[in-house]
């Protein structure tokens, strides 16, 4: 029988490998900005966290949502968390708050008095449950803005249209001239269009009874018509075969002028200004569409995970120091210039800040600038249910509009 | 002796081996093996290729035509300098974190599953077919259906997002298959084999450890090569168990290759691919032979 | 029915000859055996007929017709294997009648044949069973109805008893007997067992180095081999051989063996006239020495040293001039062992060979 | 099969029971606890659990209450699952069709003792040692409109050549099924390959002998015998189509729109992405219940008549 204790040990020796110990003030960060501009904008946060002594452990997931997300959340469950974790503010963090795995907030939001420097209160909302804060929102990114090529239009011999109406009408001539009327990348940059025009073609109030009441009839009704109509013309402009992998391709066409705009989110202005594009002059930038003077604001948000006990106490503190430093002015500057997002607050010089940020930050401080962003709205389960929807609708154009209504309507009506 | 007939039957007389006519089947059968054999080469040459080019030549270029002016650059970079994410390390970090995944995660699976292969043939004890049934069975249960409640299992264990955690995972995904290949294989040996053992009053571990096991080679080329490619290949497993600082080649080689670096660098990402893939390729040519001779004993039984 | 002539046949792998240019006319009906050890060349020459081999050089004549370039079912031959052929997956019956439905016979016509087939082999009762449900000897008899309904003029056979045991052997071996004395067909029948050689055989060719030592019938491979190999090979147990020189001074021809002892063999009849001081062979076999003695035989010193009973009768083993040698008696007979005796055999019966050629002298 | 065991018979009847269970065979039932523990806890152990909370509502976490078939009827009307399940049958019997035939055609040209036999085996053989994600990766670059096989032959002076499946709602699958025929084709010639090469050449002399032209000895004699190999590779084969997940999410991410979708991507997005682990769970167990419906009749002709064997 010794042997089979022999073999026992070795099972035992293999399976001990590999245990590594971390070092006390090493933060292990997940985050998904994996493109040029979002990794230079972390980059920031990480150069001004190391400033503080402690250091900035990168741990990058590429996949954006669909694809960092999974590992994020099993590795919550699954007892190995990390020091912080960017995610989409809403409700997915919502059951592992539930579940007591995130660290509560609310006493530094106190000290520090977030409520007061935050531009927009609502923007603390997703955080809170319970009357407890349980993250950081770092910036507000939003997906209404509509992205035009002044090079594509000059080229189709067209003034640049002031908003969605004029750029629809121009489909039909921007195809002829040769230039591509609107420009996409596949997979998920597709997800975020229908909310745009539902905000911007639909209007305010459509869109609080379509995400925030979930009325199915006025989805049945004649303005929600409207808005699907926009969306069947983007499709029936887009040729699959033109379809460019990355978002960051459609931001150079932009720029070249082979495509004549995009409706995509503001954080498209990272690859701009990695390319050194001139807001204004290499790309022009309309905030909702340029039909709604609000638009629907959501961003990344920090959370941080309990860490189990017998962690050195001196990481739990730098979570709480990174958790101050991410709404610093310093921080917000810095990290929001590169990322072209908004920041939370507006009590910072943003002199530096472009044409289209300065758009942005006009319509952010304004009482009600920002929407109920649909993050917060929606179950992950509806939203990922009209995902699927939209993508089979876009990229099938014999999908009939009268049945996209009527499962978009279906949908709502289920939605929690 | 009947008389032989005064003509012969034609002009040349048959004697001697059968002319060789290249005949019509000779030629399609090789021109069907050449089409295939292309087919299969294909993605090689375009990989290759497009590893060795520049990336003004790519952007112009079709990626068919051969590299003009050959560069190694991109493989330095993929090795040493890609960007996952912030990180900029290349591929190294992952391909040590796969060796320090694949190597005990093989030795135990293909250990484990040679015992299981013995105990089934040679040691029939009751329910041990019913068990080997349900390991097949097992075989054909998709991961997905299992991969969340084994995140709470491991959870439960302590080890998720570790290599305890992904080795387990791997060594319980590998054993239906290749306790099916050992148990064909060890059925096929002959019994009298294990019965001049038992006379001889070896116990089970001596025989598996002096007799079974160092007879089993071809088999065990098999179950080897087919555990490192599959586990130095695995995604799946190796996102959800390893934990970040595991993560094994092929989760780099997607971070790379997926994050929108803005302007795609196909090289690069040409030059990780394969580099992904040179263990599992080294292995399998360096035991090609005994993987075939092995597969035949293992599955013809089967 | 057919005859079958193989003309000047070599065959080659790469640099190896298996089979020397070589003659064999075979007559129509005629059952011929190829006897010989494993590697002489009879399985190759069998393949060759069958025509499942290419040939280097040489011709294959079956019925009169040259067949060297035919393929093997247009030379209308049948073959039965060692292991039997079958096809695993069908039944009996459709092992009998897949080549000729391949054929493209009428259904009547098969199913006629497979009865008939069935019917002479006594295997009708296993016509819808699987070859895994069958016995070796069932299995062959099966083999052989697959030859039996294509009608075909040649049977061959490959060594097809060797996987059978002995009593199962006898038995089909006086089956095949029965059959080509019914069916009279032309066969060729490959074996290295020296019994069915003997029991089956028309004539038999004795093979060996891819050449036929000799062609003969049984009785006369048995009685007047053609040289030492053949001697050695046929019968068992084997023929006793004594080295010594030819000695034709001092009255009469005799073999002077070691020790001066002189071995009269007048009687024994010479194909060239000896030639005195020439080393020579002398082949006897066991049961053509006696201990009492022959009137006008000669005579061998011997020293005896176990016997051996095999039922019908025994064999006493000893040594004549130093090399083994075994002698057939009655099993009651008495064998005075350990001391030198004298046993008797008639020269005509013996057989003499150069010592160094081998050759009959 | 050897039942070798010490005879039990002498010991008394009630302790027998506990001697079979502890004694007999002691080192043979410790040496199988590993199997014993992995088909327990996880094939059964998991798949009770998931389908156990495939009748619950939990999202992100196992914590929601039981709400009965409400989670299949959500499946069953869901377009994307639909389209997902006919993906994959559509490419499953493609697939396996597919490479069992033209493993086999392959093994039998390469039986013909032709020359280059050992470098076509390596040529076939080697993508087999790639990963899925590197299959997608590479033949997404092929076949890719816009960079891949159109463009070049375009520039070639073919103006007219389309090749665009990859981009094609309809044709999607088929690129799918090329790709994936790519990846292991050869394994299955190989071990096709390896069957052949077991065949005693004495059945293709007598077949030779009968008259049975070759193609037709390969399709009614050889091609039954081979039942052995045939049923080992369906298995090996059979159990990766239903698992089909890293080759559509390198090659096409399920796109364009939900073309590519299939069942086990439904899974992970719902599981993780939708934060719906109800929804999720009951896709998995519909999967289950599929193959299942594949296998049990399988395992019963395998595994029963065990004694005819």
């Amino acid at each position: 029988m010794n042997i089979a204790k022999r073999l026992l040990a070795t099972v035992a020796m293999v399976a001990g490998l590999g245990i590594s110990s971390s070092h006390a003030a090493d933060l292990e960060v997940t985050h998904w900005w994996t493109s040029g501009g979002e990794s230079a904008a972390v980059a920031e946060f990480a150069r001004l966290f190391n400033a503080t002594g402690n250091r900035w452990v990168d741990s990058a997931l590429a996949g954006s949502g669909t694809g960092a997300n999974p590992v994020i959340i099993s590795r919550i469950l699954g007892g190995n968390p990390m020091g912080a974790t960017q995610m989409n503010t809403g409700r997915d963090a919502e059951e592992l708050i539930k579940a007591g795995l995130l660290t509560d907030l609310t006493d530094i939001a106190k000290e520090d008095g977030w409520y007061d420097f935050f531009a927009d209160k609502t923007l603390l909302k997703p955080c809170e449950y319970e009357g407890k804060i349980y993250c950081v929102p770092i910036n507000i990114h939003s997906w209404h803005w509509l992205w035009l090529s002044p090079k594509a239009f000059e080229k189709a011999g067209l003034p640049v249209p002031k908003d969605w109406n004029e750029y629809a009408a121009d489909f039909g001539k921007l195809r002829e001239a040769g230039v591509v009327p609107f420009g996409l990348a596949a997979g998920w940059p597709l997800n975020g269009i229908p909310q745009v025009l539902l905000a911007g073609v639909g209007g305010t109030d459509l869109w609080m009874k379509v995400y925030g009441d979930k009325d199915a009839a006025t989805v049945r009704g004649p303005e929600f018509r409207k808005v699907a109509e926009a969306f069947a013309q983007i499709r029936d402009a887009v040729n699959p075969a033109e379809v460019v992998p990355q978002f960051a391709d459609v931001a150079n066409q932009i720029m070249q002028g082979t495509a004549a705009g995009n409706i995509h989110g503001d954080w498209i202005q990272g690859e701009f200004s990695l390319a050194g594009a001139v807001a204004g002059k290499d790309y022009d930038c309309i905030p909702g569409l340029g039909l709604n003077d609000r638009i629907e604001g959501g961003g990344d948000a920090f959370y941080f995970p309990k860490l189990p006990e017998g962690t050195d106490p001196a990481v739990i503190e730098a979570q709480k120091t990174l958790a101050r430093l991410l709404v610093s002015k310093e921080a917000q500057l810095a990290f929001n210039l590169k990322k072209g997002s908004m920041p939370i607050r507006t009590d910072i010089d943003l002199s530096g800040a472009n044409a289209c940020m300065k758009k942005g930050l006009e319509i952010l401080s304004s009482p009600d600038g920002l929407l109920p962003s649909g993050e917060v709205l929606l179950s992950s389960d509806t939203q990922q249910q009209l995902v699927d929807l939209n993508q089979e609708f876009f990229s099938d154009k014999s999908y009939a509009l009268d049945d996209y209504i009527e499962a978009y309507a279906k949908i709502i009506e289920a939605a929690d | 002796m009947t008389a032989l007939p005064a003509t012969a039957p034609s002009a040349v007389v048959p004697s001697g081996p059968r002319p060789k006519r290249v005949a019509a089947s000779r030629i399609v059968l090789y021109g069907i093996l050449l089409v295939a054999a292309l087919y299969y080469l294909l993605p090689l040459y375009v990989m290759v290729t497009t590893s060795l080019k520049g990336l003004p030549e790519i952007r112009l270029g079709n990626i068919f035509a051969p590299p003009l002016e050959v560069t190694f650059e991109p493989w330095v970079k993929a090795w040493t300098s890609a960007c996952t994410g912030l990180t900029c390390k290349g591929l190294s970090p992952g391909f040590w974190n796969s060796v320090k995944i694949t190597i005990p995660s093989t030795v135990l699976s293909v250990l484990i599953a040679a015992v299981n292969g013995y105990a089934l043939v040679n040691w029939r004890f009751r329910g041990s077919e019913f068990f080997f049934t349900a390991l097949i069975f097992g075989s054909f249960i998709p991961y997905q259906v299992m991969v969340y409640p084994l995140v709470l299992v491991t959870a439960s264990l302590g080890i998720f997002g570790t290599l305890q955690a992904v080795i387990l995972i791997h060594t319980i995904f590998g054993m239906p298959i290749l306790t099916l290949l050992f148990r064909n294989y060890f059925a096929s040996l002959p019994p009298e084999l294990f019965k001049a053992a038992r006379v001889d009053g070896a116990g089970f571990w001596r025989i598996f450890f002096q007799i079974m096991l160092p007879m089993s080679l071809p088999i065990l080329a098999v179950a080897i090569i087919l555990q490192v490619t599959g586990i130095w290949n695995d995604f799946l497993f190796g996102v959800i168990f390893a934990g970040t600082q595991n993560y094994p080649m092929t989760v780099q080689l997607n971070n790379i290759v997926n994050s929108t670096q803005g302007v795609r660098e196909y090289n690069v990402n040409m030059a990780a691919t394969i580099l992904t893939g040179l263990v599992p390729l080294a292995v399998y040519f360096v035991s090609g032979r005994l993987f075939v001779r092995g597969i035949a004993a293992g599955a013809v039984k089967g | 029915m057919a005859s079958v002539s193989i003309r000047d046949l070599a065959v080659r792998f790469g640099a190896v000859t298996v089979l020397q240019k070589l003659r064999l006319d075979i007559a129509e009906g005629e059952f011929i055996v190829l006897l010989g050890p494993s590697g002489c060349g009879k399985s190759t020459l069998l393949n060759a007929v069958a025509g499942l081999l290419d040939v280097s050089e040489g011709q294959v004549w079956i019925g009169g017709k040259n067949v060297t370039w035919e393929e093997p079912k247009d030379r209308g031959i049948g073959m039965v294997f060692q292991s039997y052929a079958l096809y695993p997956s069908m039944s009996v019956r459709k092992n009998l009648s897949f080549g000729l439905r391949v054929a493209g016979l009428p259904k009547a016509e098969v199913e006629h044949r497979v009865a008939r087939a069935a019917k002479i082999l006594q295997i009708e009762p296993l016509l819808d069973r699987r070859p895994s449900q069958l016995s070796g000897g069932q299995r062959q008899r099966v083999a052989i109805g697959r030859a039996l309904v294509r009608d075909v003029d040649v049977f061959l056979f490959d060594e097809p008893l060797s996987n059978l045991d002995a009593k199962l052997r006898t038995e089909l071996r006086v089956e095949i007997k029965r059959l080509h004395q019914e069916l009279g067909s032309t066969m060729i029948y490959v074996t290295h067992d020296q019994i069915e050689a003997l029991t089956l055989a028309d004539r038999v060719a004795v093979m060996s180095g891819g050449l036929i030592q000799q062609l003969a019938t049984p009785k006369e491979i048995y009685r007047r081999p053609v040289n030492r190999f053949v001697a050695g090979f046929v019968g068992s147990p084997s023929m006793n051989f004594v080295e010594g020189r030819l000695s034709t001074t001092g009255g009469g021809v005799a073999l002077e063996v070691g020790e001066g002892a002189r071995v009269p063999l007048d009687g024994y009849v010479f194909a060239t006239p000896p030639q005195d001081g020439r080393p020579a062979t002398l082949g006897v076999r066991p049961e053509q020495l006696t201990l009492a003695a022959v009137e006008g035989g000669s005579r061998l010193p011997v020293v005896f040293n176990l016997v051996e009973s095999m039922g019908a009768d025994s064999l006493a083993w000893g040594r004549i001039a130093g090399a083994l040698a075994s002698m057939r008696v009655e099993p009651e007979e008495e064998v005075p062992t350990g001391r030198p005796v004298e046993i008797f055999f008639h020269p005509e019966h013996a057989s003499l060979f150069d010592a160094k050629t081998g050759e009959r002298l | 099969m050897a039942e070798t065991s010490i005879d039990a018979a002498a010991a008394p009847p009630p302790s027998r029971f506990l001697y079979n269970l502890f004694r007999r065979n002691l080192s043979a039932k410790v040496a199988a606890t590993p199997m014993v523990a992995t088909v327990l806890v996880v094939f059964v152990g998991c798949t009770l659990w998931t389908v156990y909370y495939s009748f619950t509502n939990s999202r992100a976490l196992p914590t929601g209450d039981f709400v009965g078939f409400a989670q299949y009827e959500r499946l069953f009307a869901a377009r994307r699952w639909n389209v997902s399940v006919r993906n994959l049958l559509l490419f499953g019997v493609l697939s396996l069709v597919l490479s069992m035939t033209i493993g086999f055609l392959l093994a039998v040209l390469m039986d013909q003792k032709i020359r280059l036999e050992n470098t076509l085996r390596t040529i076939f053989l080697y993508p087999f040692a790639l990963s899925a994600i590197v299959t997608g990766l590479v033949w997404q670059w092929i076949m890719n409109p816009t960079l891949g096989l159109q463009t070049t032959l375009r520039n070639l002076g073919w103006e007219s050549f389309t090749f665009d499946w990859i981009t094609n709602t309809d044709m999607v699958i088929y690129a799918l099924v090329i790709a994936d025929l790519w990846h292991k084709t050869g394994f299955v010639t190989v071990l096709m390959l390896a069957g052949l090469r077991s065949i005693d050449d004495e059945i293709w002399k007598a077949a030779r002998v009968d008259g049975i032209p070759t193609w037709r000895t390969y399709l009614s004699i050889v091609l039954p015998m081979m039942r052995g190999v045939i049923i080992t590779t369906l298995v090996i084969v059979g159990s990766a189509i239903v698992r089909l997940y890293d080759l559509v999410v390198a090659l096409t991410d399920g796109g364009p729109g939900i073309a590519s979708e299939v069942p086990a991507k439904y899974v992970i997005n719902y599981m993780f992405s939708g934060g719906n682990l109800g929804q999720a769970l009951a896709g998995s167990t519909i999967m289950l219940a599929a193959v299942l419906v594949f296998l049990i009749p399988w395992a019963i002709i395998e595994f029963r008549p065990k004694k005819e064997r």
